[in-house]
């Protein structure tokens, strides 16, 4: 599977009476894209916002954040299975509005969501604050359960990304990039002499507000299975995810998984990227044991002589993560495993919730729970409300001034694992 | 102007003697003592010391709270802005002493406290966490190495640097997890990790997993006829209603009971704190958990040749062994003390 | 626990009823026990049937103590 | 034979023969698990299920099951669990919970738990 990614840069947004791009600025027309969230019933109003890089302004809390794209060649189309058809993406041509970003927020239940600061110390623990964000300030209608409003929150922020990207299309990108997986046995052949790496992705699916989608399909419900690298990057998964912010995969994370893009990029040269396996964290133990067995299993199986496993979330999946571990280095397959810390607020507890000798080479993506005061922002998207129930804040978060002091848990894609950040922990 | 430094010394390092002078009381010198003497060179004119304590190990080890008090009382008026203790290198009672009184200097001056050992020394577990503990050699033949490090984490603590990393300043990691930006992404060093262990470099985990390290094992009993046996138990068993409100779970306290005339314990004057299992079947016989009855029949007959005068008990759970480690450290040193020659360990 | 101890060099026998967590925690002369409840006695077994077995595994302790070994042993 | 130890009323209310731990916090929910792991209960649910440690929640449902033999895997769990709930009410202050939160706590709790029910 062969996947050309054409990113057109965009350093501006603003609205417009059209939505388009013209030399890298993103113009939204607001109306268009209210009438099209709007069309959802479940949904009584939106409000749609413009943040900015450098912008004092803080946007909360959210519920996912997805790139701007669209298909221009090749199989599929953008989402399948969840708002196109349940086609084979990853191969043909995607083109990308690089740096611009649709934004979902809303209050499903009254905990979780994260916050996004677009300057300011907070700014430098979240990715997002460096993207031209677009962002949906979803209303649900008096008395919508839980799983419809994270449902139809959900849609329209895909839905809207979809609606954004179109204007990509017959745009010539400022830069294409070419990604490359042949099938099992000619990859192999194309690298005999180097070692077969295969990525092991590790899904969210705890259940209710807690779940990953694979082309369409709750991951919850799959045996681990083998994908080509590319039809991540083209939209194959997607997040349903509320929980905790810092270390949740947001579908832009998915989108730009940056493991399966510094795999590509060292691809052919210290090693021959052949597959990723992707897996899920379920509540039964049986699960648990049941997909580790077979991520171990397919790694044997497709010859791989190294892995890197990342984690989503932390507690229960910790127990995941080293199964997973566990299991392939039994394969004499050699693993690096990534992951982020909750050791309290003094940095002095216990980092994991399992833990193996086996699991010799971690990388963390951070202290989960070390505080940050983040000061007034002059701009609230979304509601500021509910900062004392974000997971990571406390009581007395939201100080009267507007500021708040927090845990870096509660900033959206903080301490995330797949490396997307440069935020890490030693031991001082 | 110069900072002013207070340093603490034993009596051997003092010049004074070996073990037959370990039980001199604390005493205080103006300016630099024995290793001092490099420190000071070390500092480079940045900082002095202003006086040196002195005390036998013996004497603080077994006077440990009268002999903190004595040493704080001595030092006060120096006014200083940092404390050095050691280093200790391979000595334990030493390093107990020179942690402790590190950590009170800490505590009630407020001041920056330093001090050296080697990773093995029994003070390196019990102070790391609230102490700076340069890494030495077991021996005192690295004390040109030790001085000139300690000197300069002194004089960084005293002037605020905050950023302190052990892989540069040398001391023990004090097992704080702390946030930092690093140069690459977390993927970039996923993937560099993983060729480097490919390739079968080396490579730095950045977390590494808590492991049990291993402890040699003590030397078997030669004549057990002649031993001195000692009873603890994890499975909380106590005297009637539990005198020391030992924790039902994972607990942070143990209690020493005097067993001298008791000949086994029933459920009658013990039960167990141990809220893990069902305890009907160690209350109703507590001898199922600390097996006294037998162990006394084996002194009767001179199989053993004694069993400590107490027992030592407390609530632990299978794996969460840190909760215990203080403690049992603490028991540790009263058995050795006591001269017992071996233990018999009862878990649930 | 076990290390605390172990680390002054006095040797320690441990008795107890998971061998595979008294390995975890770097005991070096184990003993298997009975059971959680009862790990030196079995409330099935008449007086002097339980106190046969107690005695049994209290000597199985003392043989460990008196064996020299360098690394994690069980004495069944 | 399943059994589920919850402090969950939302639990209570589908499920009638559970072990309700009424007014008990979450820590309560895990030692009695634990108890009940050393009478040779087997975890069926990971006790750390849901990303919230109890300073984010304070309903939690675990799901055994009786077995005839001891599960050391489900005692290693239980008790890293232990461990670090414990850590994470010890460095933070008891939160309060509004009335709303609540019902969406124990809607969550529920939720992840209800297919073995």
């Amino acid at each position: 599977m062969k996947l050309e990614i054409g990113n057109i840069i965009i350093k501006d947004v603003k609205f417009g009476i059209e939505t388009k791009v013209d030399n890298q600025m993103l113009f939204i027309n607001r109306d268009e894209i209210e009438a099209l969230v709007l069309k959802d019933d479940r949904i009584k109003g939106v409000s749609i916002e413009l943040a900015r890089p450098g912008d004092s302004t803080r946007i909360t809390p959210v519920k996912d954040v997805i790139e701007p794209r669209v298909k221009v060649s090749g199989n599929g189309a953008i989402f399948p299975g969840v708002i196109s058809k349940v086609d084979t993406v990853g191969s043909g041509r995607t083109h990308v509005l690089k740096g611009a970003a649709i934004v979902t927020c809303g209050k499903i239940v009254g905990f979780q969501e994260g916050i996004i600061d677009m300057s300011g110390p907070g700014a430098d623990y979240t990715p997002f604050s460096n993207l031209q964000n677009v962002c949906l300030v979803i209303e649900p209608i008096e008395g919508l359960k839980q799983y419809e409003y994270e449902h139809a929150a959900r849609m329209a922020g895909l839905k809207v990304a979809d609606y954004v990207g179109q204007v990509a299309k017959d745009l010539e990108p400022d830069e294409v990039e070419v990604f490359e997986t042949k099938a099992i046995q000619e990859q192999v052949k194309a690298y005999p002499e180097l070692p077969k790496v295969g990525y092991i992705y590790m899904l969210q699916t705890q259940g209710l507000l807690h779940d990953t989608y694979v082309y369409g399909v709750d991951a919850k419900q799959i045996i681990p299975t083998i994908m080509y690298p590319t039809e991540i990057m083209d939209g194959a998964i997607i997040s349903g995810n509320c929980v905790s912010a810092c270390d949740k995969n947001t579908t832009y994370h998915h989108q730009n998984n940056p493991i399966i893009k510094y795999l590509y990029a060292r691809h052919g040269k210290d090693f021959n990227f052949t597959g990723v396996i992707i897996t899920n964290e379920n509540v039964y133990l049986a699960d648990k044991e049941r997909s580790s067995n077979m991520t171990a299993k397919l790694s044997e199986y497709f010859g791989f002589d190294g892995v890197i496993i990342s984690q989503e979330g932390f507690g229960n999946p910790d127990t995941d993560l080293i199964m997973n571990c566990k299991k392939i280095e039994a394969a004499n397959i050699k693993t690096v495993i990534v992951t982020d810390e909750y050791a309290g607020r003094d940095g002095l507890s216990q980092s994991l919730a399992d833990a193996d000798v086996k699991a010799d080479a971690v990388v963390t993506g951070g202290n989960a729970n070390e505080v940050i005061v983040l000061p007034p922002m002059a701009k609230i998207i979304g509601t500021d409300a509910y900062i004392n129930k974000v997971a990571g804040g406390f009581d007395g978060s939201l100080r009267s001034d507007g500021s708040i002091e927090v845990e870096i848990q509660a900033i959206t894609g903080s301490t995330n694992e797949l490396g997307f950040n440069k935020l890490t922990t030693k031991s001082i | 102007m110069a900072y002013k430094v207070i340093h603490y010394i034993n009596q051997f390092f003092a010049n004074i003697g070996g073990e037959e002078m370990a039980h001199v009381t604390p005493e205080i010198r103006e300016g630099a003592v024995g290793p001092g003497l490099g420190i000071n060179k070390a500092f480079k004119g940045e900082a002095e010391i202003v006086c040196t304590v002195i005390c036998g190990d013996s004497y603080f080890n077994e006077n440990t709270e009268a002999a903190t008090k004595e040493i704080l009382e001595l030092i006060k008026p120096y006014e200083a802005d940092a404390f050095i203790a050691g280093p200790a290198f391979n000595a334990g009672r030493y390093g107990t002493a020179c942690g402790t009184i590190a950590k009170a200097v800490q505590e009630t001056m407020h001041i920056p406290a330093v001090t050296g050992m080697y990773i093995e020394n029994p003070g390196v577990d019990m102070f790391k966490k609230e102490l700076y503990i340069v890494e030495t050699s077991n021996a005192a033949v690295g004390m040109r190495k030790a001085l000139p490090k300690m000197s300069a984490l002194t004089l960084k603590l005293m002037s605020n640097e905050a950023d302190l990393d052990p892989t540069i300043d040398g001391y023990i990691p004090r097992g704080i997890r702390k946030n930092y930006f690093a140069e690459l992404t977390g993927a970039e060093r996923a993937v560099d990790m993983l060729v480097k262990k490919l390739n079968d470099e080396s490579y730095t985990t950045e977390y590494p997993m808590p492991v049990f390290d291993r402890i040699e094992p003590g030397k078997a009993i030669k004549d057990l006829s002649k031993a001195k046996i000692a009873l603890v138990t994890s499975g909380g068993i106590v005297p009637k209603d539990n005198p020391d409100r030992i924790e039902s779970s994972s607990a942070s306290k143990y209690g020493t009971y005097n067993i001298e005339s008791v000949l086994n314990l029933t459920g009658d004057n013990y039960e167990t704190a141990h809220g893990g299992y069902d305890p009907v079947y160690a209350n109703d016989e507590p001898d199922r958990v600390v097996p006294l009855d037998v162990l006394r029949d084996l002194e009767k007959e001179g199989v053993i040749g004694s069993i400590h005068p107490y027992f030592y008990s407390t609530v632990g759970n299978g794996t969460a062994v840190k909760s215990s480690k203080e403690f049992s450290l603490e028991i540790a040193e009263k058995l050795r003390q006591d001269g017992v020659d071996a233990v018999i360990l009862t878990s649930t | 626990m076990v290390k605390g101890i172990e680390s002054t060099g006095i040797p320690v026998a441990h008795i107890c009823t998971i061998v595979p967590i008294s390995k975890t925690v770097g005991a070096n002369r184990i003993v298997p026990a009975v059971a959680i409840p009862h790990p030196l006695g079995d409330p099935k077994l008449v007086e002097e049937e339980e106190y046969k077995l107690r005695r049994k595994i209290v000597n199985n302790a003392l043989k460990a103590l008196t064996t020299e070994i360098d690394d994690q042993t069980v004495f069944q | 034979m399943i059994t589920v130890v919850s402090n969950n009323p939302l639990v209570k209310k589908h499920r009638s023969d559970i072990e309700y731990l009424n007014n008990k916090d979450y820590l309560d929910v895990l030692i009695r698990t634990r108890d009940l792991i050393h009478q040779n209960y087997h975890l069926v649910t990971h006790p750390l299920s849901s990303n919230f440690l109890a300073d984010q929640t304070c309903y939690k449902t675990v799901v055994l099951k009786q077995e005839s033999s001891f599960d050391l895997k489900s005692l290693e769990i239980i008790e890293r669990a232990i461990i670090m709930v414990k850590n994470s009410l010890l460095t933070r202050d008891q939160r309060i919970f509004e009335e709303a939160i609540l019902r969406d706590l124990q809607f969550v709790d529920y939720e992840i738990i209800k297919n073995t029910l």
